[in-house]
């Protein structure tokens, strides 16, 4: 029982961080709630390691850990320091209530789009994949609202986590397999996405994706 | 024995009565209208002496003509004198009616005109150019209505082969009189004096160069092959009248089998028809005034009207009978 | 204008030996495949039946061909154009020094001509439909280096790119439905096809393959595209590629879709007939011979699809006899435009070679200097202008037969039709003997009115005997018909699909059964040349007796002589037609003037510019055009570049999926 | 035998890859690419021949080769080696005008970079045909993303980091849409009573089907359509790829254009096929037909106005894709047969058309349409390419294009779906005139000489090879009849 309580409470944390990221401006602080979310969705893989007694869920939670909770965070917030003009600038395309009222809002359809999913299986871990599906819709408000090239690059993981969350709560657990190769590729991913903000800086001098409008058909 | 001897030799009596009798035509409407206006005039058979002495005066030829300027007298000619033993002028048909129609006459008809229009542009000049120009507008303009016409007439015969248009206006005359075969009369009259190249489209005695259609093709010939076309012209008015008189009026007119000497009251009758139909055309002449070039196509498309309202009544009342 | 090829005479360049080879090559192989046409059409017309099917080649579908009468007909047609037009292909590739890819089309392209009406299949009739088409766009585009040729090789594809997918997408419609999927022998009719798409597909067939033939109101590219090919091309796009789209009508529309409601036919009748009227009108007023004759194919085709129309409204009203007559009327129409449209294109191209111009105002007196040409041209004009003795006279004359013994009906639409039918008709007929005249009298007669034209060159004497073969072979169908007769009665057995006795008797005389009609050609023909030369003879035998002064100077209202410049043109000739139907031709006139002085009041020099324009071209399909674009413009402000916008459209997309997955 | 074919086919590339990044020489590094390619090439048409059983799954239900992976194996081998060898022309001349360029900070072209890349894309789309594994499929698209990015942005220019960027953004968007339905398969399968090493095999998937829970498959079968048809270029995941084809090197956009987005199109017709099975075949068709058709309406649209080449070619790819997803949609035998065809012309002439504009570029210096003119006077062969590669893509008889299009919208016509073939011929109309307008303008006329500089050299091999392969496609039925139709058929749940 306290374990199922656990499970939700690193949930409930899952989904406020992406909230609070989608409201926030400041890099640094967005890298620190970035991080706090890998270490809620290690817990729900320690959590689950734990109840089913799985060694691959063990090495599964190890390498979220240390993927999405260390490494990426740490990028972005190395990142956030490499680019000390982007706090200069409003990060976000829509205001903080707005952006709370989208969060919401994705939340409601998340939880609708999950429905049937709990009629399959109506284990507590199956309701909350709905946290999962929402923290999804969370990114991909952050990729669409954030300005900076490093804001979408974080509102990408927050996509990814919010697939993991949904993978590890509704499927307890998604095959090492796909876990390994889909932290490398997201860890590759991530480095590119690095590496082109590197190049844009020195081409460009800013980040902001709203000047990357050459190419296109006018 | 002589049904057929009449048969297939009519083409031939056809051709030389008619070949004989044009200047006549031509020359009595111009007795008319000289007297209706006043003056003496030259007589009935002045036609005649003028043939006579085109035929015996030398030839000029302009260093420019080719084969065509040549020969377009003489395919005017052919094709005139081949519809003059085709058509149904002394009798409903003959052992050469059954190789054309009326389409087939209007081609020919057609045929000619491009002749003379060729030969108005194969010598180069201005007048030869303008004149073959003017000729084809109108001529082209023409052939519309002459074919709708030609449909109006053939719907009650079933056939468009002029002989058995002819015949059917015998055997009931009432249809002369039924509304579509009056308004083909009409749009027919109108294209008659086109193709015929009188007023009020042409006028055939002017040589003022801004009138001319007709005369200004003909401005390089001299001689005998002026006297051809001269000749050609007249038996087309002779022609287009006798297509009026027989295909409208077939009174008196000769059927294959009756007795030969109806022939003759037929040769008569077609006589007496076509000059009193060029009495009637000199007469209108004189009270009408030539149309401005650009007019008359309002007149033809008024006569294709006709001819089209023709059709459609005469459709109408075949529809409902 | 085409001035490269007295270019290439006047500076003594000849092509390359190893060019003449690919030429000869060219030259002989499109012969040699006309030959093996005629044959093979022959057997297929006299009974015998070809067929064959290899399933390894084209994929998915496989080759099958197959014919029948109307298969013979169009092969034997396409062969005898490909035989005359293929023996001037030689001097005319040597000529003008052809890049070698119009050397290596030509036979290409008879031979996809030829393999139309052998497709069986739907299938392979599309595949080769669309590769007579290529192949030709491809000729058409041979001297891409012209801007007129690039332009119109590229209308030419749009077109028939439009006219394709018509196509496609009504046969494959058919394919679908059909039991066997064959075009030509598959047995049993259509199934399961609703009324409304059965009429969407006549239409949209309809007018694809009336495309092809320079029907309205997709019909602009073959006045561009038809002048600006190699002339032998011409020739052949315009006496044999036309006609495969009346195949197309007659296979698929008239044949394929079976019993059809009045409207189909009321409807084929207003678009030939309408384009006749406008294609002669066109034809009237161009300046340029190769245009000219291009159009009047418009024109001859509109008087074919005409022909088709009624024989279509006829078989709906079940006067199979009377519609008959129509379609022997359409055949012998087709056969004899294919006769003298070869010859007219070939004598053509010899004259503009000669003269070095396409502009009949820089021609005249070619029959000086270049009798053959002119005279194979006239025959040419004059079976263009539908007169008796020429080879367009017996098709017309059935054609109108057929519509004059069309009965009264209790349908008012086809009492009004067919008389409105026969007037454009005759308006064309009578527009077409001017535009002709114009041609001939102008271009050929009169005195030359350019240095070209005074000083053309002789006809070779391969050109001369090209000409003289395809003008005997003009003459021979013009005089006499009956040649003719068995292909027409095989063909329209074919069209029909049941052995009928055939309402139309081609000998001697062509008589119609069960009504009253007869005409000889024979006879008349025959007529009117005894008694001209009867004539001729009598007074030329009279005017040499007599006294004959020659080289009289032209009468000039008593001034000096006339010089050439002051001759009539062809402008000049289609003035007051011109003006009567500017509606519809659409004149531009535009006076330019330049004065020596300040107030304007000498002038140094004026230039006088008209051009006339296809009203579909400038006003219709511009219309088309803008609104595409703006659709256009309106897609690309969505694809402007901005990363965010096309992150959302993403994001719909998921929400969407999200919603419609429940 | 099919074990070994396999592991061939996947160990060849890698072991390219490590080469190419270790070894100095240039010429070594080119060889062995475009041996790695023929390899591919010569592993698809053994697979065709031998009498290897296509359905047998090896290395634990991971991978297989199927008939469909032949086909997707034949065209990723016949165009990467079309497009490695114009790599070695197109990497000499970019180094060339390096050299002579006025600007000498920008680093010169790394070759060593370039064939590693090059290579190991090869392999991500060798694995991803080859797997049997929804979960590794999706690994193997996504590297594909991961090692194309680069290569995107390889000319360094401030355009090509833009593409790169948009590239990789919005296809990791896309990808990870697909990643929740994956996983969403793997719950529904779990749930279903497979265990968890086999929930996401596609063979297993299909033969159990029964077990699968309808409304989660829905939402999972939607989402991976919508996911891989990032990858695809479908809409709406559809605009990086004008920018990205249009920013790349020649050869990778004939890579990327000819074969990946056929690659992810075949992970979706995996999808498809089980979706078939648990939903019927409405459910995936109407989706395929919804985004096929608006694919072909917005690239057609698009293809209007274009004024530069390359994003002209990339959006006739979008068009291509679309006529693909709406072919699927119609999903008789005959209808994916000409699909499959479809995509292997579309392969090779595509390819051909983005090595011929590469060409055109490197000699004109501009991808605007009205700069380019008289092509084909001037540098005939790189004219005779391009139209040849037009005809191709047009589907002008008598190349392959022609044949399958005509198939699928006659295939159309027997399951009713009139008025979709009839939109997708309305579509297919506009984009062909506007791309036979667009590129006549570029190759036809006379031109002016001054840009003609060797753009010509060596090509003609190249556009002769295109011409070759794309001709006897179309011509050809007897071996690729028989193998189109049973790829066809063993695409499971075949209505």
């Amino acid at each position: 029982m306290t374990n199922s309580s656990l499970i939700d409470l690193a949930s409930a944390a899952l989904l406020l961080s992406g909230v609070f990221i989608a409201s926030y401006n400041d890099l640094a602080r967005q890298g620190s709630l970035l991080r706090l979310q890998g270490l809620a969705l290690a817990a729900i893989a320690f959590l689950m390691a734990f109840e089913h007694n799985s060694l691959e869920l063990w090495i599964v939670g190890l390498l979220v850990l240390v993927v999405r909770a260390i490494v990426l965070p740490g990028l972005v917030k190395s990142a956030a320091k490499r680019i000390p003009t982007e706090k200069d600038r409003s990060h976000s395309r829509v205001s903080n209530t707005t952006s709370l009222l989208i969060s919401g809002a994705s939340t409601i359809v998340a939880y609708l789009a999950t429905i049937p999913l709990s009629h399959l299986d109506s284990s507590s871990t199956t309701k909350a994949s709905s946290i999962g599906l929402a923290l999804v819709l969370i990114g991909v408000q952050i990729l669409i609202t954030k300005r900076m090239a490093v804001g979408q690059i974080v509102g990408f993981l927050v996509l990814d986590n919010g697939i993991a969350a949904f993978g590890f709560l509704a499927t307890l657990g998604v095959p090492l397999l796909l876990e390994l190769g889909g932290s490398l590729d997201l860890l590759f991913a991530i480095l590119i996405m690095g590496a082109l903000t590197d190049r844009m800086i020195v081409k460009f001098g800013t980040t902001d994706v709203d000047e990357l409008s050459e190419l296109g058909d006018r | 024995m002589s049904r057929n001897f009449i048969f297939s030799g009519l083409p031939v009596l056809q051709l030389i009565m008619l070949g004989l009798l044009a200047p006549i035509v031509s020359g009595v409407a111009r007795q008319i209208s000289a007297k209706l206006e006043g003056r003496q005039g030259a007589g009935v058979l002045q036609p005649y002496r003028e043939l006579k002495k085109l035929f015996q005066k030398e030839t000029l030829e302009p260093s420019t003509k080719s084969i065509f300027f040549t020969f377009a007298p003489y395919v005017l000619a052919s094709t005139t004198a081949v519809i003059s033993m085709a058509g149904p002028f002394l009798a409903t048909e003959n052992s050469f009616s059954s190789s054309s129609d009326l389409l087939s006459v209007v081609g020919l008809l057609f045929l000619g005109n491009i002749a003379v229009a060729l030969a108005g542009l194969d010598t180069g000049t201005s007048f030869g150019g303008m004149g073959a120009s003017r000729e084809l507008t109108v001529s082209s303009l023409v052939e519309p209505t002459i074919l709708v016409a030609i449909f109006a007439l053939s719907i009650p015969a079933h056939s468009s082969n002029l002989g058995a248009i002819a015949a059917i206006s015998l055997s009931k005359p009432n249809l002369i009189f039924a509304p579509g075969s009056l308004l083909a009369l009409a749009a027919f009259v109108v294209v008659v004096l086109a193709e015929a190249k009188r007023f009020p489209v042409d006028n055939p005695s002017t040589h003022l160069e801004l009138t001319m259609i007709h005369e200004a093709m003909l401005l390089e010939y001299s001689g005998p092959r002026l006297a051809v076309i001269e000749w050609a012209s007249s038996l087309r008015l002779t022609i287009l009248l006798g297509l009026i008189a027989n295909l409208f009026f077939p009174i008196g007119l000769f059927r294959v089998g009756q007795a030969p000497i109806l022939l003759l009251v037929s040769c008569l009758a077609f006589l007496i028809k076509v000059l009193l139909l060029g009495s009637i055309l000199s007469l209108a002449e004189v009270f009408m005034a030539k149309l401005r070039l650009f007019r008359v196509p309002e007149l033809l498309a008024s006569s294709f009207i006709l001819a089209l309202l023709s059709v459609v009544t005469s459709y109408f009342f075949t529809a409902t009978r | 204008m085409s001035n490269q090829a007295p270019l290439a005479v006047g500076t003594g360049m000849t092509p390359r030996s190893d060019d003449r080879l690919w030429y000869l090559t060219s030259s002989v192989l499109t012969v040699l495949i006309g030959v093996f046409g005629v044959a093979i059409s022959l057997r297929m017309i006299f009974g015998s039946k070809i067929s064959l099917s290899i399933s390894s080649l084209l994929p998915l579908v496989g080759l099958h061909l197959s014919s029948d009468g109307l298969s013979g007909l169009f092969d034997l047609i396409t062969s005898i154009v490909a035989i005359t037009a293929g023996i001037y292909v030689y001097p005319y590739l040597a000529h003008s020094r052809s890049p070698r890819t119009t050397a290596a089309f030509i036979p290409l392209f008879v031979m996809t001509m030829l393999l139309v009406p052998m497709a069986s299949s739907y299938y392979d009739f599309l595949f080769f439909w669309e590769a007579m088409a290529l192949v030709s766009a491809v000729l058409v585009l041979a001297n891409h280096t012209k801007t007129e040729a690039l332009k119109a090789g590229m209308w030419y594809i749009f077109m028939s790119q439009v006219g394709f997918a018509m196509i496609l997408g009504s046969l494959a419609y058919l394919s679908a439905h059909s039991p066997t999927g064959l075009l030509i022998g598959g047995s049993g009719a259509l199934k399961g096809i609703p009324t409304l798409t059965k009429n969407i597909i006549f239409v949209f067939s309809f007018f694809g393959f009336a495309s092809k033939s320079g029907q309205l109101p997709l019909h602009s590219w073959l006045p561009k595209a038809h002048p600006e090919a190699p002339t032998p091309v011409s020739a052949l796009m315009s006496a044999a590629m036309v006609n495969l789209g009346i195949y197309g009508i007659i296979r698929v529309d008239i044949k394929g879709l079976g019993p059809a409601p009045i409207w189909w036919g009321v409807l084929i009748i207003t678009i030939g007939a309408t384009t006749a009227v406008y294609s002669a009108l066109h034809s009237l007023v161009s300046s340029d011979i190769k245009r000219l004759l291009a159009w009047s194919t418009g024109e001859n085709m509109g008087i074919v699809i005409c022909a088709l129309g009624t024989f279509e409204v006829l078989k709906s009203a079940h006067n199979l006899n009377i519609a008959q007559v129509a379609l022997a009327g359409a055949i012998l129409q087709l056969m004899g435009h294919s006769l003298f449209k070869s010859l007219g294109f070939i004598s053509a191209g010899s004259v503009i070679a000669s003269a070095g111009t396409r502009s009949l105002d820089s021609m005249g007196g070619i029959i000086h200097r270049n009798p053959i040409s002119a005279v194979g041209f006239s025959i040419a004009a004059l079976g263009a202008t539908g007169l008796p003795l020429g080879a367009g006279f017996v098709g017309e004359w059935l054609l109108l037969q057929s519509l004059i013994h069309t009965l009264p009906t209790r349908s008012t639409v086809l009492n009004v039709l067919m008389p409105s039918a026969v007037g454009l008709l005759a308006l064309t007929f009578g527009l077409a003997v001017a535009a002709m005249t114009k041609a001939f009298g102008v271009g050929m007669l009169s005195r030359p009115r350019s240095r070209g034209a005074a000083e053309s060159a002789e006809t070779p004497p391969w050109e001369a005997f090209t000409i003289s073969i395809a003008t005997l072979l003009c003459i021979g169908f013009s005089f006499n018909p009956a040649f003719v007769s068995k292909i027409v009665r095989s063909a329209s057995q074919a069209t029909l699909g049941v052995r009928t006795k055939g309402s139309v008797s081609i000998l001697s005389h062509i008589t119609l059964r069960g009504v009253g009609g007869s005409i000889s050609p024979l006879n008349l023909g025959l007529s009117v040349v005894i008694g001209a030369i009867l004539f001729a003879s009598i007074t030329e035998w009279r005017i040499r007796k007599k006294s004959r002064q020659l080289d009289v100077p032209l009468w000039a209202c008593g001034s000096s002589q006339p010089s050439s410049k002051m001759q009539y043109n062809a402008v000049a000739f289609a003035q007051p037609l011109e003006r009567i139907f500017n509606l519809v031709v659409a004149t531009q006139e535009s006076l330019g003037t330049e004065h020596a002085d300040s107030d304007m009041l000498i002038l140094q020099s004026a230039s006088y510019e008209r051009s006339n324009s296809d009203i579909f071209e400038t006003r219709f399909f511009p219309v088309v055009a803008r609104a595409m674009s703006n659709l256009s413009r309106l897609v690309q402000k969505g694809h402007s570049g901005k990363i965010r916008n096309y992150l959302i459209y993403g994001a719909i997309g998921f929400i969407i999926v999200l919603v419609v997955a429940r | 035998m099919s074990q070994l074919l396999i592991s061939v086919a996947l160990l060849a590339p890698v072991v390219a890859s490590l080469l190419s990044f270790s070894l100095k020489k240039a010429k070594v590094t080119e060889t062995i690419s475009i041996i790695t390619s023929l390899i591919l090439l010569a592993i698809s048409i053994l697979g065709m021949t031998s009498i290897l059983d296509p359905g047998r799954v090896v290395f634990d239900g991971l991978l297989r080769l199927d008939r469909l992976a032949q086909i997707m194996l034949l065209v990723i081998g016949s165009v990467s080696t079309l497009a490695g060898w114009a790599s070695i022309s197109y990497l000499d001349s970019m180094e060339l005008s390096h050299k002579f360029s006025t600007n000498p900070q920008a680093p010169p072209p790394n070759r060593r970079t370039y064939w590693a890349l090059f290579n190991i894309f090869s392999f991500a789309m060798v694995l991803a045909v080859l797997s049997n594994n929804l979960g590794i499929t999706w690994v193997a698209i996504e590297a594909t993303t991961i090692a194309t990015t680069f290569l995107v942005g390889f000319k360094r220019t401030p355009l090509s980091l833009e593409a790169a960027w948009k590239y990789a953004m919005i296809c990791s968007f896309g990808i990870a849409i697909a990643l929740l339905g994956v996983s969403i398969v793997y719950f529904a399968a779990t749930h279903s009573g497979l265990s968890g090493s086999q929930a996401l095999q596609i063979n297993v998937l299909t033969t159990h089907y029964r077990l699968l829970d309808h409304s989660a498959m829905r939402l999972a079968v939607g989402l991976m359509i919508l996911g891989f048809g990032a990858k695809a270029g479908l809409v709406p995941f559809h605009s990086w790829l004008p920018d990205a084809h249009s920013q790349a090197p020649a050869p990778i956009s004939a890579l990327m254009s000819g074969v990946l987005i056929s690659v992810a199109f075949s992970v979706i017709l995996r999808v498809v096929a089980i979706s078939n099975l648990v939903l019927g075949s409405s459910y995936a068709h109407t989706y395929l037909a919804v985004m096929g058709l608006a694919s072909m309406a917005v690239a057609s649209l698009l293809l209007i106005n274009q004024r530069d080449y390359k994003r002209m070619l990339a959006q006739s790819s979008i068009e291509q894709i679309g006529f693909v997803a709406v072919a699927a949609s119609f999903g008789t035998q005959l209808a994916i047969a000409a699909l499959l065809l479809h995509v292997v012309v579309h392969g090779i002439g595509k390819s051909l058309a983005f090595i011929s504009v590469g060409r055109v570029e490197s000699g004109f210096h501009t991808t605007e349409i009205s700069k380019v003119k008289g092509l084909l006077k001037n540098s005939p062969s790189v004219g005779f390419g391009l139209i040849v590669a037009l005809s191709v893509l047009v589907g002008l008889p008598p190349f392959g294009l022609f044949w399958s299009e005509t198939a699928v919208i006659t295939s159309a016509s027997r399951t009713h779906f009139v008025l979709i073939a009839a939109g997708a011929i309305v579509f297919i109309l506009i984009s062909s005139v506007a791309l036979v307008r667009s590129v006549l303008k570029m190759t036809l006329g006379p031109g002016d000489l001054n840009s003609a500089i060797a753009v010509s050299r060596g090509f003609s091999p190249i556009a002769v090879a295109g011409f070759m392969a794309s001709i006897l496609l179309g011509i050809l039925a007897s071996p690729t009849n028989g193998l189109l139709m049973s790829a066809a058929h063993s695409i499971a749940g075949l209505r």
